[in-house]
């Protein structure tokens, strides 16, 4: 079976993240006091081909332990894709 | 894309080019072949336009060992050894997306190096971009600048040097121009092979095909932007320049270990370029399987495996008993590597997919046999009323201090550090003169010579006149070689224009080509390829005749060459040349009297030559102490860059006996400001003599500001400070 | 080769490119540069290496994220655990991270491009393998070259890595000030360069390998060369 | 009332993943061979100070639009941070 999941990096709260506050240095201008806490990560999408989906489930987390992010300053989260929540959100573009 | 359009109209082919390929073929062509002669005879691939302009450009010298009609020229530089280089226009992608089309813009003219044999060297990016004071000529300006890095740093080639001009009529259409040099023994460049075997298998090394870039050179690169704004989007192509650092490095080994009968990279037109080359190149014709071109997503049509413009890419011909060899070597760098057809007899080029054959046309057809116009040409109407609105003669009240720190911190002239500082330019541990010198020098492994490169066009002087504002750039590229001590070579160009089915663009095209190859002839340095980029142009108002030169000259000792910073102080400054009442097209004209016009500043070829000469025998007889060229900005400018480069003030007086703002901001030919030791003031004097050069003596080196008369007087670090901080300044918007 | 000629390795990654360049500045500094390749499970007998500059793997996902897989790392982590003197530039310093043989990691530049620029950096401890023999306090001219070169840490990390003086250089001013100015990428401290506590690995983001030659541009690379194969010596 | 989103943002289907192809080339020398379709893109959070949900929403979507996704190369989709289906899944470092 072909297991489909997000996996979400994040860099650990604390640390400061050069992106995230250039974006935010940028809203102010653009009309959007209004916005803050603004970070950035990534977001890694695979399948995975596994017997059962907990073997899937454990093969990403070993791949987002090992690979996919870096412990000393990021965390991770994993995401099987389920549908959204609300069809409003979905892929605007 | 209009629906009602028939298919040929639709790909930019005219009616009468399709009646052409009928006759070629003795019959309608199919909707594949139709694609294949759209991408083979787009203005980008074909030159159909500027064909037979371009064959009135000087193109022979003893230095040439390869001139147009190759991947890339190469010239003779001694020691057995050829320096390859060329440049290329990614204007019109860099337009849509400046990150990505400037990143593959450099992955391209890299490639086209490789396809040489050589190992490219070096990199030079010369830019034009709208004012900065509009926000989408900034995100342009950005978006390039980090794409030429994000690519030329991840591949190890430093880029050394570059050009970044500023006008309006650039605004919504800037120009990227990337220059690529390398450098490879002359007895193993790969060029065209004319006994290559029947059988010799085409083999594709690299990135698997996708649809990206489909239809890139007809729809991007050979009409204006918004003829096509919907349609275009789908042919931004994403550079992986991890995967174009594997291309090198695989090639190179392949060159070197002999393993090569042929080698083509994949640029504009795709599999159908390289293939209907290598064939035509060979006297051949080839065979194609379709099948077994590896695809990035199912599905691919056979027109799009066939014109698709994926990046990083090559096409070897390769014999077939050397074939696990040259495996061996794509599998040991990680690059696929597929064998997707092989040469025949007969010269058709005959495409096969899913067992049937989609396409069987000549290759020579395709590949040399595109049409060539003589297009209308027309001179720009208003020409004269701008030509004698000459600002030489205007009513000048400004302050001379004023006028000074604003043409020292006018985007053209100033600091261009925020761009250059954002490439390595020191990767592969040849830079000898980095960002920041009149030419970029690299020396060259294993020798004591160095190349010296500098990319110039002319902006203001080819708009108001492109005879000269051509000979200019040639002129002044010799002269940012020759004042580090370098003999100007050859050169390649970039020729960057509107829409050549206007007569007055073709007329501007025409007088560039006719002004280059006065000036080439002249300098002796031949013409050994370039590119041309048509259609820069929307809303029916195109950008500035915009020929860019790319200049080589060669240093056989490297360590005596000539930097442009004063050395320090009690040093005699000189002018070498003459100043005369040329202010039509200066920097001082549109900045401080706000006008672009008048007649650009003669150009007296000989004169200029004797300069070249001049300058490099006073730096090999290790005479001259600095040496900077006198260009934009006029003496005043060359005065305070080699000041603020040698953190060095000066105190001199103006010579002659014009008017200050002509002896400062005039932008006569032929000139260099140099500065000699003292006891070698008389050396100079006869050196200039010798040459029939005027010299003037303006004053010393030293102090901590700089002083002209009693008219301005500025420290060095007020002059860093507006020199360097203009252009973050506006990009901070 | 002769006797007592410290021999070099310099690891090639799918991606490097400043490897060439340490070789010829082994070679220029009177060692022997031996060319190692990331497949190999072999130091071919080498008393140093060096993992190099450049951008392996493309620096996609992290920056030496990939390379520290390469079957040749099993082996640098052995020959560091056994004292052999390890040296990171640049990318090479982000794979150390990354395979945990130093602290803290390396991100995007805090001006979120990337510089290329000769800066001045400050000796902070003769106690490592390249600077033996250098005075703390002495600055040294050297180019960085690097779009994430960020140095940061945990606080309760950085606070360790200060404690046990593992910081073997700062961006500095040209005085050995430390200023925002000076700091050329916004790095943590300033700090650029680290050490392992036993000293033998170091990680740089600088690139000596490029400040070695006279004829091409400033050489307080040079000092540091000296000092890798004094250190290399000493174990021959 | 403050409202947080995550938008995440991708390269449009087609266009070539150099970030993706490079990690999924080196999967295999790690053991995980099984892996596959690895696509990387961005993964930004931010809180936005709104008086409705959808005044919220507007203007992530503008933002997401003008500021945190390249149109020509990029699609996004908007998230608003529900709690995950799964706690298996939540951030497990
Ligand atoms: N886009 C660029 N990339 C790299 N270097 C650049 C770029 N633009 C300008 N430079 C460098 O800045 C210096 C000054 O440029 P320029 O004023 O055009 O020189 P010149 O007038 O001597 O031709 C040169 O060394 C040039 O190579
Ligand atoms: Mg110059």
């Amino acid at each position: 079976m072909k297991y489909q999941f997000q996996v979400i990096v994040s860099l650990k709260p604390g640390l400061l993240d050069p992106q995230g506050k250039a974006i935010e240095g940028s809203l102010p201008a653009m009309g959007w006091a209004n916005a803050s806490n603004v970070r950035v990560g990534k977001h890694v999408e695979l399948v995975v081909d596994a017997e059962t989906e907990a073997a899937a489930v454990s093969q990403v987390d070993e791949m987002a332990q090992r690979l996919l992010s870096n412990p000393v300053i990021e965390s991770y989260r994993i995401v099987s894709t389920a549908p959204l929540p609300d069809p409003r959100f979905e892929d605007v573009s | 894309m209009k629906v009602d359009q028939p298919l040929h109209q639709s790909l930019g082919l005219t009616d009468e080019e399709l009646d052409g390929i009928r006759a070629t073929l003795g019959r309608d062509p199919n909707r594949i072949e139709l694609a294949m002669y759209a991408a083979m005879w787009s203005e980008h691939c074909s030159y159909k336009s500027s064909k037979v302009h371009l064959r009135t450009l000087p193109t022979e010298g003893p230095q040439v060992l390869v001139g147009p009609g190759q991947d890339a020229g190469a010239v003779d530089i001694g020691n057995g050894l050829a320096a390859v280089f060329k440049m290329e226009s990614h204007s019109h992608p860099s337009a849509v997306e400046p990150y990505q089309g400037a990143a593959t813009g450099v992955g391209g003219i890299v490639r086209d190096i490789v396809s040489m044999g050589a190992r490219p060297m070096a990199l030079l990016d010369p830019l034009r971009f709208g004012p900065l004071t509009e926000e989408r000529n900034r995100l342009l300006f950005a978006g390039v600048v980090a794409g030429i890095g994000g690519y030329g740093n991840c591949i190890g080639v430093p880029t050394v040097g570059g050009e970044i001009q500023f006008a309006e009529p650039h605004s919504a259409n800037p120009t990227v121009n990337v220059m690529c040099v390398g450098v490879a023994p002359a007895d193993r460049l790969v060029t065209a092979a004319p006994d290559v075997p029947e059988g010799s298998m085409l083999l594709l090394i690299g990135a698997a095909t996708g649809r990206d870039g489909i239809g890139g050179v007809s729809v991007l690169a050979s009409r204006t932007i918004e003829e096509d704004a919907a349609v275009s989007r789908p042919s931004v192509q994403i550079g992986d320049p991890f995967a174009g650092k594997l291309l090198i490095e695989t090639c190179l080994e392949l060159v070197e270990g002999g393993l090569l009968l042929g080698l083509q990279d994949l640029g504009g037109a795709g599999l159908t370029c390289a293939a209907s080359e290598s064939a035509a190149r060979a006297g051949m014709g080839a065979e194609l399987d379709l099948d077994a071109v590896p695809l990035r997503e199912a599905g691919l049509e056979a027109f799009e495996i066939l014109t698709s413009e994926s990046q990083e890419r090559m096409l070897a011909v390769v014999d077939p008993a050397r074939l696990d060899e040259v495996h061996g070597v794509c599998s040991k760098w990680g690059l696929s590597s597929a064998v997707v057809g092989w040469l025949v007899d007969g010269g058709r080029l005959i495409v096969r997919m899913g067992g049937a054959v989609v396409a069987d046309v000549p290759a020579r057809s395709l590949a040399d046999d595109g049409p060539a116009y003589e297009r209308p040409m027309e001179p720009p109407r208003g020409r004269h009323e701008i030509l004698e609105d000459d600002p030489t003669f205007a009513i000048v009240d400004s302050d001379p201090r004023e006028a000074f720190l604003a043409v020292l911190s006018s985007p053209n002239v100033a600091s261009k550090q925020w761009a250059f500082e954002q490439y390595d330019q020191l990767v592969q541990g040849a830079t000898v003169a980095r960002p920041g010198s009149d030419a970029a020098v690299i020396r060259v492994e294993g020798t004591l010579r160095a190349l010296a490169l500098s990319c110039d066009g002319s902006g203001r002087f080819g708009h108001l006149d492109p005879y000269l504002g051509a000979a200019h750039a040639v002129a002044e590229a010799s002269r940012n070689v020759a004042v580090m001590g370098a003999t100007p070579l050859a050169i390649t160009n970039c020729l960057n224009f509107g829409n050549p089915e206007r007569p007055e663009v073709m007329w501007q095209f025409a007088e560039s080509i006719r002004g280059m190859a006065d000036a080439c002839r002249s300098f002796g340095t031949p013409v050994t390829g370039g590119n041309v980029s048509f259609y820069n142009e929307s809303g029916g108002s195109a950008i500035w005749p915009t020929p860019i030169i790319g200049m080589l000259g060669l240093i056989e000792d490297y360590r005596l060459l000539v930097r442009p910073g004063f050395p320090g102080p009690g040093f005699l400054v000189y002018l070498v040349g003459e100043t005369f009442p040329e202010l039509g097209g200066s920097e001082f004209a549109e900045v401080v009297l706000g006008t672009v016009s008048g007649h650009p500043p003669a150009l007296d070829l000989a004169r200029e030559a004797s300069l070249h000469r001049m300058l490099v025998e006073g730096a090999r007889g290790d005479l001259l102490a600095s040496a900077h060229d006198c260009s934009e900005g006029g003496l005043a400018v060359a005065l305070a860059e080699s000041a603020l480069a040698g953190d060095t003030g000066f105190a001199v007086s103006l010579p002659g006996d014009e008017p200050w703002y002509v002896a400062l901001f005039s932008e006569s030919a032929s000139r260099a400001v140099v500065s000699v030791a003292p006891e070698n003031g008389e050396a100079l004097e006869s050196l200039a003599s010798a040459h029939h050069l005027p010299l003037s003596r303006l004053g010393e080196t030293g102090g901590p500001g700089m002083v002209v008369d009693s008219l301005l007087e500025i420290t060095v670090e007020e002059a860093r400070s507006a020199h360097e901080s203009a252009i973050p300044k506006l990009l901070a918007g | 080769m002769s006797a007592g000629t410290p021999r070099v390795g310099v690891v090639t990654f799918p991606g490097s490119l400043d490897d060439r360049d340490a070789l010829r500045a082994v070679a220029l500094m009177g060692g022997d540069g031996v060319p190692l390749w990331h497949g190999d499970r072999d130091l071919r007998g080498v008393d140093a290496v060096i993992l190099p500059g450049g951008f392996s793997y493309g620096d996609y996902l992290r920056t030496g994220a990939l390379a520290r897989f390469a079957p040749i790392m099993e082996e640098v982590r052995a020959f560091a655990g056994r004292g052999g003197p390890v040296v990171g530039i640049c990318n090479g310093f982000q794979i150390l991270c990354e395979a945990g043989l130093l602290s803290g990691a390396l991100i995007r530049n805090r001006q979120l491009r990337f510089v290329c620029r000769f800066v001045d950096v400050r000796v902070e401890t003769s106690l490592s393998t390249l600077t033996e023999g250098l005075v703390p306090g002495e600055v040294l001219r050297i180019p960085v070259k690097h779009g994430e070169g960020q140095f940061v840490a945990r606080p309760d990390e950085l606070a360790r890595i200060e404690a046990e003086a593992l910081v073997t250089f700062r961006y500095c001013g040209p005085g050995g000030e430390l200023d925002d100015e000076h700091n050329v990428n916004g790095s943590a401290g300033w700090i650029a360069g680290i050490r392992s506590p036993q000293g033998n690995v170091v990680g740089l983001m600088p690139h000596p390998e490029h400040a070695v030659d006279p004829d091409v541009g400033p050489t307080g690379g040079q000092p540091l060369f000296a000092s890798l194969l004094t250190y290399a010596l000493a174990r021959v």
